[in-house]
């Protein structure tokens, strides 16, 4: 009744994006920061897609990240498509392992993570291993330099991230995300209401999966020359949440939030002393847990402010 | 009366682990009608009831929804069927407002719109269709339990213990509604410790003793029978 | 209520903006003329696997720097007077995403006149392709890995270690002459590694030895107890083992306490850091193993560029309170050839850069030897002979037994029981 | 044959010892179910101070044992008092104590890399005896012997502490169930902040021996060792911390043989036999890990 058109708090948030990254490189020319900075803000994104609407925290989120980063280079390598269907293989590829994967949500919240997160340890150490040297390049990194394109990667990064917010919205705003957020809550209750959990959280599983496979796609292009430590450290998931808590998930700008502010401030200091930022990453944590479990967001919506 | 029930269970049985929690439950139900299940703890029956909605499958048997095969069948098809039930500890979506809770049945159940605000003025609720579900009492959030079942338009609603720490006036308001529930064709099956409060809703019950039928008849016939007086004072 | 959602996200781009901002504070200064200082970016790992090494080496480049700005910097030839020198360098921590990240800083926000790589091929490799993309020449001090050196460029120059490509002939020769049939390989599966155990088993096949063990390990591996019975499994006579210092750390640990005994063992780094290995793994164990030895183990006495081996080791010595390895040494050569080349530049551009360091190629000889690069940036000289560490006091000390030229002394071989 | 044999009973040592390694994080789950995600930083940090006392101190690494359950004690107590009641009233005990621990788990390690760096640490080769002991012809370092024998040991103390101390018999009650034991008049907190003490004083004991059994310490092995732990607890049973031996001599053996026959994957062995137990049979093995949804 009171509601103006559901749409425009959405739309408002990805013109704002979009203008930003279009401009910011005009600002600011490391656009390695910028690339690096939108990258995070699409994986806070993603894992907010899964973590934030669903409770399940997938601690190897990195394993997408890796899996479309490699699937899109070797595409590269071995087929003559463009680059950019390569990426969107890349996020195809991602889903493929999303699905073997979805028997894991058999296990309750952390030993689905610690699964998760094993299940990501053993992609990389299969596309690292000595043994598969003249397909994935094994432990010394691939290369598709022919194809290095800083502009595009960024652009399609963008895009990426775009397309996370997009379904972030959607999930916030939609019948389905109602659905979601019910089973969060409590998932039989959920099924007596009629909701078909399985279905959801695989969808949603999925989407976050698919966002991950993309931006490993994007960034292997923009990097073009990389190890598999670089696309399967462990650092990639604890950044994702990390960000995505500060912020604080289950919103669309949080996790955006978090991921810009504290990654701009992992770049402008962090870089020469990244010692000093696991331990704060980690005090962050811990505060954030036992003071503020919902992260920036949660100090407007305690205000009863309608955060998108 | 169609000559199939709207309910019926042939030879139910389930077990946890090595132990067998219930033994060849067989009983229908027919539209509108209440039933009373009643027993010492343990004796099976909220175990039927989750049977029934598909929370706990069972492992033996078949459970017939208008003539359906439903035993295996997952809790939302059920829940779509029109089968719903109340939880003895109420589960209510805690961090949503009382209204979504209810929004989120009548949205996703696919059996026809449900008056929302009908059904938070017949459960009490209305006046905290704003309030977040986790900041109600029990008694209230077992109402919502209600509530939220009651959105998917069921025919077959199952309510666990919900007079439970209810006083007489409250039980007497629970009571009225539940028959008229049943009045509008709805049928249900009643857990209840609270005999004098099943004794208003209905005059059918099922007695259970360590997952066994012991008797099927009025409340007043069973107080007379042997094994069920044996079972209350065995457990 | 909804015009909170857009406060919100103002906020979010408001944010965005200021941390934008804050970062590109520090315009870009493009220089026509004399710059008032050289800008040298590099790279340095305080920890991980490569701290060590790479700790040296970025101490050797300050060593060469303090020194030319005391004399008032270096002369420049573009234009005709002495600039000093300034290093500007971050900590990659040895990892190869945060030094992507930190080259693109030196490369697009501070502007350094010359891109100078972080220790190993590692490190290295994730700078070859930006230096290219930004057309800048990427001193290249110890990333030897051959598949670096596989084209011709002007972006690259390998100039204080032999390419993986060459590094280890002298040894395989050795291996050859002393009529070893048995040889068992295992190296680190990165580029540094991985090509010297190729260029070494493809030199030991032609002369008839094939390997009986080849292997690849990961380069984090510390824990080769289980690895050397299988090894010992292939009854070798020599066991080469290929890997940066941790990894040779572990394995002479392994090797010690596992009871075997090869007759000839041979690893990297014991030629490199011989104090640190020394410390770590003991003299008993390094006794009578192999390695390469590196100035100042070995001394170049006549050099046409800089101070020879033994003279650098006083100044250093004297300068730092602290005897040189060969990574100091490293540093110190490759500020060495950054001076030289900026002294014969007749242009301050990066092409002139190059071309400068392809005419010192072959008439140049530093503490680290003859300085000889080809067209793809390889390193083809410097080459590294074989010692063998005989006990001598508390320590041991390096032999050289080939190539014969060079040899101090015989090998002892088979290596005797402890 | 003789490299089967060496695998074999080499497996068992070290099976033996990664009971130890995991027996702690099964410990404070089956007490409190809360899930110490720092498991593995915890085992770090008794290795390097073992490193201390061994390098700085010139003392024996054994040392290190004692000074590990000092530090169970010191860290242990107010950590548990600090956060662990304030976690328990929440809604998700289990997944808040993952996220708060792995916080934890984050600082611990930036404090090592300052104390420590990032380098790779060994202990003194022969502090644990110089020499080989040989069983069926295959010979094995003393330092392996000692850490299999110190593991036992451990465990036995462990078995003891349950089956013969009032303390013990209470933690036990609150494995069973919490409340009914708050019920039955057993100080649920004191005996709690025990159990995490021992749980990280077991950890720390265990990283004493990880320079010898894994070839060095540094401030990066934690997450491994912690997804390690994972895999071996719950291999063996989950809650119930005897049965991690089981789960270590599967992890051990297993390990040992992919090392041996194909080396190159043995990387993998920890968190393939992980994901096929969690995923083939999850009721069996896993009890409380599946979801009752």
């Amino acid at each position: 009744m009171r509601k103006p058109p559901a749409w425009r708090g959405p739309v408002l948030v990805l013109v704002a994006l979009a203008a930003i990254f279009a401009v910011a490189p005009r600002l600011y020319s490391n656009e390695s920061v910028l690339f690096t900075m939108m990258t995070f803000m699409a994986l806070a994104q993603g894992l907010n897609l899964l973590y934030g609407f669903t409770g399940y925290l997938p601690f190897g989120y990195v394993g997408f990240f890796g899996t479309g980063a490699y699937a899109t280079s070797l595409l590269v390598t071995f087929t003559s498509l463009p680059v950019i269907a390569a990426v969107l293989l890349g996020g195809l590829a991602a889903v493929v392992v999303g699905l073997i994967l979805g028997p894991l949500f058999r296990l309750s919240g952390p030993y689905f993570s610690i699964a998760n997160l094993a299940a990501s340890q053993i992609i990389y150490n299969v596309v690292a291993n000595e043994a598969l040297k003249p397909i994935t390049g094994g432990p010394y990194g691939i290369k598709i330099e022919h194809v290095y394109a800083p502009t595009a990667s960024y652009v399609t990064m963008l895009a990426i991230l775009l397309a996370a917010t997009a379904l972030a919205a959607y999930f916030r705003r939609s019948r389905f995300g109602l659905g979601l957020r019910a089973m969060h809550q409590d998932p039989i209750s959920a099924s007596l209401a009629g909701v078909d959990i399985v279905r959801e959280r695989l969808i949603a599983w999925l989407a976050s999966a698919a966002i991950a496979g993309l931006a490993g796609g994007a960034y292997a292009w923009n990097l073009s020359v990389f190890y598999p430590e670089a696309v399967f450290t462990l650092q990639i998931s604890v950044f994702a949440i990390v960000f995505a808590l500060f912020g604080g998930v289950g919103t669309v700008i949080g996790p955006l939030l978090g991921a810009a502010l504290l990654y701009a401030f992992y770049a402008g200091i962090g870089v020469s002393a990244p010692q000093y930022f696991e331990l704060l990453y980690g005090l962050l944590i811990v505060l954030l847990v036992l003071f503020l479990p919902n992260g920036l967001a949660s100090l407007l919506t305690r205000r009863k402010v309608d955060v998108l | 009366m169609s000559s199939e029930p709207l309910l019926r269970l042939e030879n139910v049985g389930k077990r946890f682990g090595g132990m067998t929690v219930l033994h060849e439950q067989s009983f229908s139900l027919a539209p509108g009608e209440i039933l009373g299940l009643v027993g010492p703890n343990g004796s099976g029956k909220t175990t039927t009831i989750n049977v029934i909605s598909g929370v706990h499958p069972a492992d033996e048997g078949r459970v017939l929804f208008e003539g359906r095969e439903i035993q295996g069948l997952p809790i939302f098809r059920i829940a779509r069927l029109g089968i719903n039930r109340s939880f003895q500890v109420p589960k209510c979506f805690r961090g949503m407002r009382v209204r979504e809770n209810v929004e989120v049945a009548a949205t996703f159940a696919r059996r026809g719109a449900a008056d929302i605000e009908a059904i938070l003025a017949e459960t009490g609720l209305a006046s905290h269709a704003d309030d977040i579900a986790g900041s109600l009492t029990v008694n209230q959030q077992k109402m919502l339990d209600l509530a939220r079942a009651l959105a998917t338009n069921p025919r077959l609603l199952l309510v666990d213990e919900i007079g439970a720490g209810l006083n007489p006036a409250e039980l007497g308001g629970i009571a009225t509604l539940l028959k008229g529930l049943a009045a509008r064709g709805i049928a249900l099956i009643v857990v209840e410790h609270l005999l004098d409060f099943l004794n208003r809703v209905t005059d059918r019950v099922i007695v259970l003793g360590a997952g066994r039928m012991l008797f099927e008849g009025s409340l007043a016939a069973a107080s007379k029978d042997p094994d069920v007086v044996a079972a209350f004072i065995g457990g | 209520m909804r015009t909170h959602v857009k406060r919100a996200w103002t906020a979010c781009a408001g944010a965005l903006f200021a941390s934008g901002l804050a970062l590109s504070a520090g315009a870009p200064a493009h220089a026509a003329t004399a710059p008032s200082e050289i800008k040298i970016g590099t790279l340095y790992a305080s920890s991980g696997p490569f701290a060590v090494a790479s700790e040296g080496q970025y101490h050797g480049l300050q060593y060469w720097a303090a020194g030319v700005n005391k004399t008032g910097g270096v002369f420049v030839k573009a234009f005709d007077k002495k600039i000093p020198v300034k290093i500007v360098a971050y900590d990659d921590q040895s990892s190869t995403a945060t030094a992507t990240t930190l080259y693109n800083q030196l490369i697009t926000q501070d502007h350094v006149n010359i891109l100078m790589a972080d220790f190993g091929s590692v490190l290295t490799s994730v700078a070859i392709p930006l230096a290219a993309e930004h057309h800048m020449l990427l001193i290249d001090p110890t990333g030897s890995g051959a598949n670096f050196f596989t084209k011709k460029t002007n972006y690259l120059a390998d100039v204080s270690i032999p390419s993986s490509t060459v590094w280890p002939l002298p040894l395989a020769h050795f291996i050859l002459a002393q009529k070893i049939k048995r040889v068992a390989i295992v190296y680190g599966s990165n580029d540094f590694d991985a090509s010297q155990a190729e260029t070494l088993k493809t030199t030991l096949e032609k002369g008839g030895v094939k390997p009986v063990y080849y292997h690849g390990v990961p380069t984090t591996e510390s824990n080769y107890t289980v690895l050397l019975h299988t090894i010992a499994a292939h009854n070798p006579e020599a066991v080469i083992e290929l890997g940066y210092a941790p990894n040779d750390i572990a394995f002479l640990h392994a090797l010690a306490g596992s009871g075997l005994h090869f007759n000839m063992t041979f690893t990297i780094f014991p030629g490199q850091l011989l104090a640190l290995m020394e410390k770590n793994v003991g003299a008993k164990t390094l006794a009578y193993t192999y390695t390469y030895p590196t100035p100042p183990l070995v001394a170049y006495p006549k050099t046409t560029l800089g101070p020879n081996t033994a003279a650098f080791v006083k100044e250093f010595t004297a300068a730092e309170k602290a005897a040189p390895n060969f990574l100091d040494a490293a540093g110190f050569n490759t500020g060495l050839i950054m001076q030289q080349m900026l002294a014969t530049a007749p242009k301050f551009t990066q092409l002139d850069f190059h071309q400068a360091l392809m005419d010192m190629s072959g008439k140049t000889t530093t503490l680290l030897g003859e300085f000889k690069i080809n067209s793809h940036g390889a390193q083809m000289g410097e080459l590294l002979p074989v010692a063998q560490l005989v006990p001598a006091g508390k320590g041991v000390t390096p032999v050289v037994v080939y190539p014969q030229d060079k040899a101090t002394g015989k090998a002892i071989y088979p290596a005797p029981k402890k | 044959m003789a490299l089967l044999e060496y695998a074999l009973i080499g497996g068992i040592l070290y099976g033996i010892f990664f009971s130890l390694v995991g027996i702690g994080l099964n410990l404070i789950f089956g007490v409190m179910r809360i899930i110490n995600l720092a498991h593995g930083q915890f085992i770090m940090l008794g290795g390097f101070g073992a490193y201390l006392l061994a390098r700085g101190l010139g003392l024996n690494p054994l040392f290190g044992i004692p000074l590990a359950i000092a530090g169970g004690i010191v860290i242990g107590y107010p950590l548990y008092y600090g956060v662990v009641p304030r976690l328990q009233k929440s809604q998700d005990p289990e997944m808040l104590s993952f996220i708060l621990f792995f916080g934890i788990a984050q600082m611990i390690e930036a404090v090592a890399v300052f104390a420590f760096g990032a380098d790779q640490r060994s202990l003194p080769q022969d502090a644990l005896g110089s020499g080989n002991i040989g069983v069926l012809g295959q010979e094995f370092p003393d330092s392996w012997w000692v850490a299999c024998l110190v593991s036992v040991l451990a465990i036995l103390g462990l078995y003891l502490y349950f089956s013969r101390t009032r303390l013990g018999f209470a933690t036990r009650a609150i494995m069973a169930d919490r409340d009914e034991a708050r019920a039955t008049g057993i100080d649920v907190d004191r005996v709690s902040a025990i159990a995490l003490i021992i749980g990280i004083a077991l950890a720390g004991i265990a990283g004493v021996f990880v320079p010898y059994l894994i070839g060095s310490v540094s401030s990066s092995i934690g997450d491994g060792l912690t997804t390690t732990s994972f895999a071996i607890i719950i291999i063996g049973s989950l809650g119930n911390p005897l049965g991690t031996v089981v789960g270590g001599l599967v992890f051990g053996i297993g390990t040992m043989l992919m090392q041996t026959y194909y080396s190159s994957w043995s990387n993998l062995a920890p968190y393939a036999l992980l994901l096929a137990i969690v995923l083939v049979r999850p009721s069996g093995l896993l009890g409380k890990a599946v979801r009752r949804a």
